[in-house]
């Protein structure tokens, strides 16, 4: 880290919202350094006031009901919380900019683009117009958008999103900032978007010698772009340190934990390591440690009193007890007891009948779009899913994923095709709603796959009414609570309304009303994507126990390509409406064929992947009928690709061809 | 966009054609007959009836009124001696339209003002104060608060002619009376807008920018906001136009509405029907102007090829 | 390894403080807080809205006066005395204090009770037909809030249905039904209600069924945005993979979830319907005497708004504040049950 | 509202700052600033005849004779005229000085034009049964007659240019009073044709012959009478313009008297209270009566005693003195005060004076009687009525005066407005009906004849045989003048002393402000007027 001297110095940053359910303490003593030209990484779960920190770097907390109660941030020798608001204006832009998670509402969709790039422009380095065109032109250039110069006059929407979240860079840009601050900019992208963004970021702090304070609670994220990381947790740093120190040598037990939560691509079939619990209310936040509660190996003084930060060396600093001389003992045999623990690990790769389950041959829907545009959501989709097996289906967003899983559950009729379940088409009328029963679906969106104005045990009990499994109420109600068990949940829970759970939770109850109805079937539509990482393993590990409990088969959809690895069987990979490559988990991610595969493995941020590892395709590949028709060819056992006739013969001389490009 | 047009236009006149329809034989059961006056003979009201084609079934009546509209032909008034309809409406719409025009104006950028503050100023003195104005707009009936500004403004004071529609300074009292209501009806509606607007994220982008409250409000709120305003201002518009009556009565005002209710009070069949086609049509193309704007305001929809903008 | 920073206050820091809490379990499914229903949330969030809890207090004042006011004297509402007309306003308690008006004198400074020989009290006046305005104005808000509850009443029976229908099934279904609210949208519908009146005599059901013949649509359109927005909500789908029949989904799933915009349109509903009446008044569309509504009663005071204004002033009042009332509760309700306005 | 302030009234206006003001406007021309209710009908002297087109066409027209200030007809074009021993034939002698406001001099080919078109069926003149009296005219329009249409056989000729000759098929002693009403105005034949159907829509499609000129005319805002030079009496005709604006509401027409917009206002009861003392506050009876009818179809109803006991079951003249106000006066007949003498110099209510004032307690034994007869205990009536201020008011003074007089009775009231309750009316399909009537001449006739078993304005199936035929003979038989009142008066007392078909209301009145600078404004009892003897000081 060049420069010893911080560039932005934050001291014991507290934030507090005054809501009409009480004080929420967002952030509660936040202290950190930036260093110029660095990027710091903030990771931490949803809600551990990452954004509210960053926003109130920039003065933009909301006031009322925000309100900074305590602290200060040294910028350029000064407190800037004490700036008045035409200074902090002339900070905001020129000094310290921001970028946002979702590109779409960071842009106003009435303005256009040149506009809302130039507008900061103009108003901090008095440039004419023309000038600041010019600078616009330049600044698209920068990021990456091709003939600017044609796009000026374009509105938001015309743009792709990774085109959008390029544009709101360029916007952050604008002022050549000393400072800027990402706050989850690649969350709502595809991998493959979010790699080029990532690129992006990286190429520009190169060139303009930026600092960035980068936001993210994805830990593969933060290995790929950060030096420094800051783990938050509850409203506090945790431990805070350089990538690697961070990574290689967590000291807290939060980020231990959440490390070992995480698969990677190289994880085994063990089951994942998990946190138990939630993050704590940040309205009543906890004394002592607020991890403490999820600690299995907690200490006392973790429930008593709040850790200071410990040196673990010059650049790498924890807030946990553990690091106090007194507790050495004790971290010595909490680390015989996880070693040990390891190898308890779960059973290792089942066995798969060959009974076939599910089979779809070509299926086709298609949507009237706007103005008679037909969309080809699921454009010729072949596949078999066996009995007991968990098929893991990727892809990046819209290529037709959920619209496939929906059609298995018949919430839309095919277009085309057929869905054969265990030998009956599904989408013959007289198939009734038995099928109901067998195919069941876990949501991705846990806040509103429940019906908020219902109870869980009368969500959880719908399935059986409807299908009148239990004969009476009170039979109905036990079934109920040993569900709420079985998912992880206590019975009591049955009369509390969703808005009380969290996230996590939500999810299990989910589940738990998908299996009310016992079924065979199970299509789950990204089910862990809107969760934290702690939580995810949760989840997994949940699905995983009650796949061997039940014999149950699992459509798998996710756009997460190390958990879709850790935990199917085999994998599809969807691309605009079809299968692209299916193959067995560890084949595909070895030995990816079709060149879409492998843009989308190689776009995968990884921890322990060296700097600038990944495969970012050069040349986009070429597809159609020009090269004979493409399908579904077995190029090797239980390795499917699409591919043309030519194709096929390459891939069966060896298995990393050159593709046809154009 | 063109297509588009072109169907909404055919759309627009199929609604047409069925208000017609349905005016027509709403007319037919409406008690009481034009001329019962009492001093007319039997001979005479026959007569009467076999003139302006009353006698004949009602199938062929209909047929001949649709035939007629097409000729832009709305027949003529019973009540006034054999005025044409179109002659009426046309004398009295002129008034209408300015005095509703003002009052669209004034009130429109009253109460955008009123609902844009107080959104600005949320749950502050200043929001309460602005929507309490806002509230009692809506809350007064417009009679007793014409009524009020009448006697107050124009007898006790002497400020402003009384009644009577002779040049600008008659149409003020009329104008500030009918425009409580859409003061009142803008500033609730772009208090919301105006609110969750600013909620989102590219008002917060545009501040870390470091542009100042005034110009982010402005440039990026108001537009966003507006566009749901439009939604209720081609109702607004005819409500005022209709609305006028009341008002119209009370400042004797030869406008159109008050002319309407006079009609059906006599049964005036071609001027009720007339005026309520009159109406119709004007709503129906406000609607469309309205529509055609979202695409002038809102390029998404413009560059989208001028989708239905459907408004939940 | 150092303290790098000690807080505020010096720990001690003893051995066995030091050891694994084992007894503290960890409970990995706690929930705090009581269980609230959607209701009592909603609830909690309204007595925030200190508009919202002013308007319903007010509601209930009004409500209550509608339903006792009328008994609090002894006239009845058609009580006719012809030597008692035009009186001013007179209370027992306030007769004194003369700047509140109470006390009998009319504008022209005659006290009409000595004049006319009258000893009786009248504490809002009498009318033309002098009638007691006290007994008749409340009376007439209980009509105007019947008319207005049983117009919002059927609008929502009537918007609920064909919104959640229309919204429902989609397709050619809802393009049919829409076309047809635009139809009923294209007339100006003050004209729809005036013709209606005319066509069914007027009366207290006719200007309700005027009312709703248009006034629901408002309604339609509102739930059927609604339930687009729930239709693909994850709950929604999730019953349907469980295989739920449309009456289920609807009345289990989708319409419970619209009562937040349900209730809000009612609230809403009612100050139009009563506003409405209130214009058919004036236009001598009204209800049938005796029977009076607020509306006939304002227009009445209306006329002699120079000479007795009380027999304006109270009635326009009352009128005035029901409205607020209404719109106040419209907007704290959409405020609490809307989450986006909660920030 | 304490009573501590008052409205300023018209009689403070006098400061001095502002009489200073109106004796500059003195100077300027004279102008007359009315306000009335609504648009102007018809300009067509052949058309529908309400009070304000009847007002505007006798002050733009003239003809044979007008109202005078009394009330009484006075020449109009007439210079001399002539009447046969048997009283049916009449000669007129006209003004050779009487021009058209195209210069053309007013001719008697003028009138015998408008008299034939004004009976011609094409025309569908509502007034053209005035012309009745006149030989053949009957039968003109009569569709069953031979004569059917043909006008060409009206007793009217035109000797010569300035004489005209009238036949009559009786001799009616109101013929002269009937020449003033405009449906026997002359037309100038060559401009009517050449307008066609734009004829009279607007002031460029009209010429004129009275003391004013419509100068121009915005439909349902305003209009304008300008003195008419070319008028033969012009040296006699004081204002020079007459402004007239449509204000609908009596609140805003009292507002714009009180800012001196408008010199004449007329008040609705509400306002008589305010203005009943002060020196501009003029009342006068209009020549209309206000009754109930009672529809016999009603099996209730045909009851006599019933209907009795609903005649007198009230207090008329607490409605008349605290309701109306307006100077109306109840009424206990229907042939009203100063209406006709009879030879002797009495007036024709003389010798019955009222009927049915009997008080409520005879009305409750009627009611008994009543009831008792039909074999009931409670009786339900509907009242239809008008639905306009006062007489909305009325009707439910009497409803519930009735219900608290008459034990058992129940009545709702059906208000509608004008249209709508003639055609419920005319379709009988009422229990009671609040309806009026006016003359159009001075003749009983005019209102006993409404309730002539096959009178066509007979909605209530009343019938007596006496009453027929006294009324019918009275209406043929004009040779005994004084019998003919003295028949009539009997088909009265049958009407309403023995038959109580009808219960008489209130003969109505107009209240009205009128500025004291305006004066000679003639205001008639058929409720138009005449502004040819106003001055303006
Ligand atoms: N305007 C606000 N009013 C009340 N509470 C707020 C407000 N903004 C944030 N909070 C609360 O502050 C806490 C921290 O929120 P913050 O948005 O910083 O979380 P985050 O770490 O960015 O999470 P995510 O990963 O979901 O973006 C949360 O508990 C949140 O509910
Ligand atoms: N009901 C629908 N009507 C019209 N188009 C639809 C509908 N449902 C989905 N689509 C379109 O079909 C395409 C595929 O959608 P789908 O939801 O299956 O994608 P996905 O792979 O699940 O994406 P994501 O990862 O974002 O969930 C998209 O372009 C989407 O816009
Ligand atoms: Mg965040
Ligand atoms: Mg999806």
């Amino acid at each position: 880290m060049g420069n010893v001297e911080p560039i932005l110095t934050v001291e014991n940053l507290r934030v507090s919202f005054r809501t009409y359910e009480g004080e929420v303490q967002a952030v509660r003593g936040v202290s950190f350094e930036l260093f110029e030209g660095e990027t710091l990484a903030i990771v931490g779960e949803s809600g551990s006031g990452k954004s509210v920190m960053s926003k109130s770097l920039m003065g933009l907390i909301p006031q009322p009901p925000g309100e900074i109660t305590d602290g200060c941030i040294m910028y350029q020798g000064k407190d800037i919380l004490k700036n008045s608001q035409k200074e902090w204006r002339n900070l905001r832009g020129s000094e310290i900019s921001i970028i946002f998670q979702d590109p779409m509402t960071s842009l106003n969709p009435t303005m256009t683009i040149k506009n809302q790039i130039m507008e900061g422009i103009i108003k901090h380095q008095k440039i004419s117009r023309k000038e600041a065109e010019k600078k616009t032109v330049e600044l698209l250039g920068l990021v990456g958008i091709k003939n600017p110069e044609e796009k000026l006059n374009n509105y938001p929407h015309q743009f792709s999103g990774g085109m959008q979240q390029r544009v709101v860079i360029a916007m952050a840009l604008a002022c050549n900032p000393r400072i800027i601050i990402a706050d989850e900019p690649t969350t709502a992208l595809d991998v493959t978007v979010q790699a080029q963004v990532l690129e992006l970021l990286k190429d520009i702090q190169k060139k303009l010698g930026t600092s960035i304070i980068f936001i993210t609670h994805d830990l593969g994220v933060v290995a790929n772009v950060a030096d420094r990381v800051a783990v938050m947790y509850a409203g506090r740093i945790a431990e805070i340190g350089k990538m690697e120190e961070v990574f290689f040598n967590p000291q807290h037990p939060y980020t231990k934990g959440l490390l070992s939560a995480m698969p990677n691509l190289n994880t085994g079939q063990d089951a994942l390591k998990t946190i138990p619990g939630a993050p704590p209310n940040l309205l009543d936040p906890p004394v002592g440690d607020a991890f403490a509660e999820r600690n299995e190996n907690a200490l006392k003084v973790d429930f008593l009193y709040e850790p200071p930060m410990f040196k673990v060396s010059a650049t790498h600093s924890a807030a946990t007890w553990m690091l106090h001389e007194k507790a050495a003992k004790r971290v010595k045999e909490i680390a015989e007891k996880q070693t040990s623990d390891v190898n308890s690990s779960m059973t290792t790769r089942k066995e798969v009948a060959s009974e076939k389950v599910l089979e779809i041959k070509g299926l086709k829907q298609y949507f009237k779009g706007k103005g008679g545009n037909v969309v080809k959501a699921v454009d010729g989709f072949t596949l078999d899913i066996f009995k007991g097996e968990t098929f893991g289906l990727v892809g990046e967003s819209g290529c037709g994923k959920s619209t496939t899983g929906k059609t298995i559950l018949r919430l839309h009729g095919a277009t085309e095709g057929e869905i054969l379940f265990k030998g009956v088409d599904i989408n013959k009328k007289h198939v009734g709603n038995n099928l109901n029963k067998e195919i069941q679906m876990i949501f991705q969106d846990p806040y509103s796959s429940l019906n908020p104005r219902w109870t869980v045990g009368d969500s959880i009990a719908e399935g059986m009414i409807i299908h009148g499994l239990y004969s009476s109420k009170a039979e109905r109600q036990k079934k109920v609570l040993e569900l709420l068990e079985v998912v992880g949940l206590r019975g009591e829970h049955a009369n509390r309304y969703p808005h009380e759970f969290s996230g996590g939770q939500r999810q299990r109850i989910g589940i738990a009303r998908a299996l009310a109805v016992e079924p065979e079937f199970i299509v789950a539509d990204e089910p862990i994507s809107a969760l934290d990482v702690s939580i995810q393993a949760q989840i997994i590990n949940l699905m995983r126990k009650l796949q061997r409990e039940k014999n149950l088969t699992y459509l798998f959809i996710a756009h997460d390509l190390s958990m879709v690895k850790y935990i199917s069987d085999r994998v599809g990979v969807m691309y605009q409406g079809q299968l692209v490559e299916v193959a067995e988990s560890d084949e595909l991610y070895d030995n990816p064929m079709h060149p879409y595969t492998r843009r989308l493995l190689s776009s995968i941020p990884q921890i322990g992947k060296s700097e600038k590892k990944h495969v970012a395709l050069q040349t986009d590949f070429h597809w159609g009928a020009e090269y004979g028709t493409v399908e579904l060819r077995e190029v090797k056992k239980g390795h499917w690709v699409s591919c043309t006739e030519r194709e096929y013969e390459m891939f069966k001389k060896n298995s990393s061809p050159e593709m046809v490009t154009s | 966009m063109r297509k588009y047009i072109f169907s909404r236009i055919g759309y627009m006149f199929f609604t047409f054609l069925l208000i017609a329809t349905f005016t027509f034989f709403l007319m037919q059961t409406l008690p009481g007959s034009p001329f019962n006056d009492e001093r007319l003979s039997p001979a005479q009201k026959e007569a009467l009836y076999e003139r302006y084609g009353l006698d004949k079934p009602v199938a062929i009546q209909y047929f001949q009124y649709l035939v007629n509209i097409t000729k832009g032909d709305l027949g003529v008034s019973y009540q006034f001696d054999g005025r044409p309809v179109t002659k009426i409406i046309g004398e009295r719409i002129g008034v209408s339209a300015i005095l509703g025009a003002q009052s669209l104006i004034v009130g429109t950028i009253l109460g955008l003002f009123l609902g844009i503050i107080a959104a600005f100023r949320h749950n502050t003195i200043i929001d309460y104060g602005a929507m309490i104005i806002a509230v009692f707009g809506l809350s007064v009936p417009n009679f007793v608060f014409a009524g009020l500004l009448q006697y107050w403004v124009g007898v006790r004071l002497q400020w402003l002619p009384v009644a009577f529609w002779e040049g600008f300074e008659y149409s003020i009292l009329p104008t500030i009376a009918l425009s409580a209501f859409v003061v009142a009806t803008i500033a609730r509606f772009m208090r919301t807008e105006m609110l969750e607007v600013l909620g989102n994220e590219y008002i917060t982008t545009a501040r870390a920018k470091g542009l100042n409250d005034f110009v982010v409000i402005v440039k990026h709120g108001m537009r966003n906001a507006m566009i749901p305003i439009l939604t209720i201002l081609g109702p607004l518009t005819v409500n005022l136009m209709t609305g006028t009556l009341v008002i119209e009565k009370i400042f004797s005002i030869p406008g159109l509405g008050e002319q309407f209710i006079k009609s059906i009070m006599t049964n005036d069949y071609p001027v009720i029907m007339g005026v309520t086609l009159f109406y119709s049509f004007l709503f129906i193309v406000v609607v469309f102007i309205v529509d055609l704007l979202y695409g002038v305001v809102d390029p998404r929809i413009r560059l989208s090829g001028g989708g239905h903008h459907k408004n939940t | 390894m150092d303290i790098i920073k000690i807080h505020d206050h010096d720990y001690e820091l003893e051995d066995e403080l030091f050891e694994i809490a084992h007894e503290q379990q960890v409970d990995a499914v706690r929930i705090s807080g009581a269980s609230n229903s959607f209701w009592k949330d909603s609830w909690l969030r309204l007595r925030r809205s200190k508009g919202a809890l002013f308007g319903l207090i007010m509601i209930m004042g009004i409500l209550f006066f509608a339903i006792a006011g009328p008994y609090m004297n002894s006239y009845g509402f058609d009580d006719q005395d012809l030597t008692r007309t035009n009186l001013p306003p007179k209370v027992a308690m306030l007769e004194g204090i003369s700047f509140l008006g109470f006390d009998g004198v009319d504008i022209r400074g005659v006290d009409q009770y000595a004049a006319k020989g009258v000893t009786n009290y009248y504490w809002f006046g009498t009318d033309d037909l002098g009638r007691d305005l006290w007994t008749r104005i409340w009376q007439g808000t209980r009509i105007s809030l019947y008319i207005a509850f049983l117009a919002a009443t059927l609008d929502l029976l009537i918007g609920v249905a064909y919104g959640s229908i229309s919204a429902y099934y989609g397709g050619r279904i809802d393009n049919v039904m829409q076309r047809i609210i635009e139809i009923l949208m294209g007339v100006p519908n003050i004209i729809i209600v005036i013709l209606l009146i005319l066509v069914l005599q007027p009366g207290i059901l006719t200007i309700t069924l005027a009312m709703v013949i248009t006034g629901w649509v408002s309604m339609a359109r509102i739930i059927r945005g609604q339930i687009l927005k729930l239709k693909d909500q994850e709950f929604v789908l999730a019953s349907r993979t469980l295989g739920a029949n449309d009456r289920r989904l609807l009345l289990g799933h989708l319409i419970p979830n619209s009562l937040g915009p349900i209730i809000i349109t009612t609230m809403f509903t009612i100050p139009t319907a009563i506003f409405t009446e209130a214009f058919l008044s004036f236009i001598g569309l009204g209800l049938q005497p005796p029977i009076a509504s607020l509306g006939t009663i304002v227009n009445d005071g209306f006329k002699m708004l120079k000479i007795y204004p009380h027999m304006l002033l109270f009635s326009s009042v009352i009128i005035s504040v029901t409205m607020i009332s209404f719109n106040l509760l419209g907007d704290g309700l959409r405020d609490s049950f809307d989450p986006k306005m909660r920030r | 509202y304490g009573g501590e302030e008052k409205p300023e009234k018209v009689g403070e206006t006098e400061k001095p700052g502002e009489s200073g003001e109106k004796k500059e406007e003195a100077a300027t021309p004279k102008v007359l600033h009315l306000a009335v209710g609504g648009e102007i009908p018809t300009m067509k002297t052949t058309g529908s005849m309400d009070g304000l087109s009847q007002t505007i066409i006798q002050n733009v027209f003239e003809g044979l004779y007008r109202l005078g200030q009394d009330d009484k007809p006075i020449e109009g074009l007439v210079e001399t005229s002539d009447v046969s021993e048997d009283g049916k034939k009449y000669v007129f002698k006209l003004r050779q000085n009487a021009k058209w406001s195209n210069g053309e001099p007013t001719t008697a080919h003028d009138f015998v034009y408008a008299w034939k078109k004004a009976l011609h069926p094409d025309t569908i003149s509502p007034h053209a049964y005035l012309m009745d009296s006149v030989k053949n005219a009957s039968n003109i329009q009569n569709a069953e007659d031979a004569l059917y249409g043909k006008v060409d056989e009206l007793g009217i000729k035109a000797t010569d240019d300035y004489t005209l000759e009238v036949e009559l098929d009786n001799s009616v002693p109101y013929f002269i009073e009937l020449l003033t009403n405009p449906v026997f105005y002359p037309q100038n034949e060559k401009y009517v044709e050449s307008q066609k159907e734009e004829y009279a829509l607007e002031p460029e499609n009209l010429i004129f012959n009275g003391p004013f000129v419509l100068d121009s005319w915005q439909h349902d805002q305003k209009w304008l009478l300008k003195k008419n030079e070319s008028y033969w009496d012009a040296a006699n005709v004081k204002v020079e313009e007459i402004d007239f604006k449509v204000a609908k509401d009596t609140a805003t027409v009292v507002n714009l008297y009180e800012t001196d917009t408008i010199d004449v206002a007329s008040l609705s009861s509400e306002f008589v209270d305010v203005y009943s003392g002060d020196a501009e506050y003029v009342t006068s009876m209009n020549s209309e009566i206000y009754f109930l009818r009672f529809n016999q179809r009603n099996d209730d109803l045909k009851n006599v005693n019933i209907r009795k006991a609903l005649d007198m079951g009230w207090d008329k003249e607490a409605a008349t003195d605290s309701i109306l106000k307006n100077g109306s006066i109840p009424a206990y007949f229907l042939i009203y005060d100063n209406f006709v003498t009879l030879e002797d110099k009495s007036d024709f209510r003389d010798r019955f004076g009222d009927f049915n004032n009997e008080g409520i307690e005879k009305a409750q034994e009627y009611w008994k009687k009543g009831l008792a007869e039909l074999g009931k205990d409670s009786i339900k009536f509907e009242l239809l009525s008008y639905d306009d201020g006062q007489r909305k008011s009325v009707a439910e003074y009497i409803k519930n005066q009735l219900e608290k007089n008459l034990p058992g009775l129940e009545i709702g009231i059906n208000q509608q407005p004008n249209k709508q309750k003639i055609a419920i009316e005319d379709k009988q399909e009422y229990d009671i009906s609040y309806s009026g009537w006016r003359n159009d001449v001075s003749d009983p006739v005019e209102f006993l004849s409404i309730f002539l078993s096959d009178g066509p304005y007979n909605w209530q199936d009343f019938k007596n045989e006496k009453y027929d035929e006294l009324v019918n003979k009275a209406m043929t038989d004009f040779s005994d003048t004084n019998q003919r009142y003295v028949d009539l008066q009997d088909a009265e007392k049958i009407l309403i002393g023995d038959e109580a078909a009808i219960s008489p209301l209130h003969q109505s009145g107009t209240a009205k402000l009128v500025k004291p600078h305006v004066k000679g404004l003639a205001a008639h009892s058929n409720s138009t007027s005449t502004y040819k003897w106003v001055t303006i000081d």
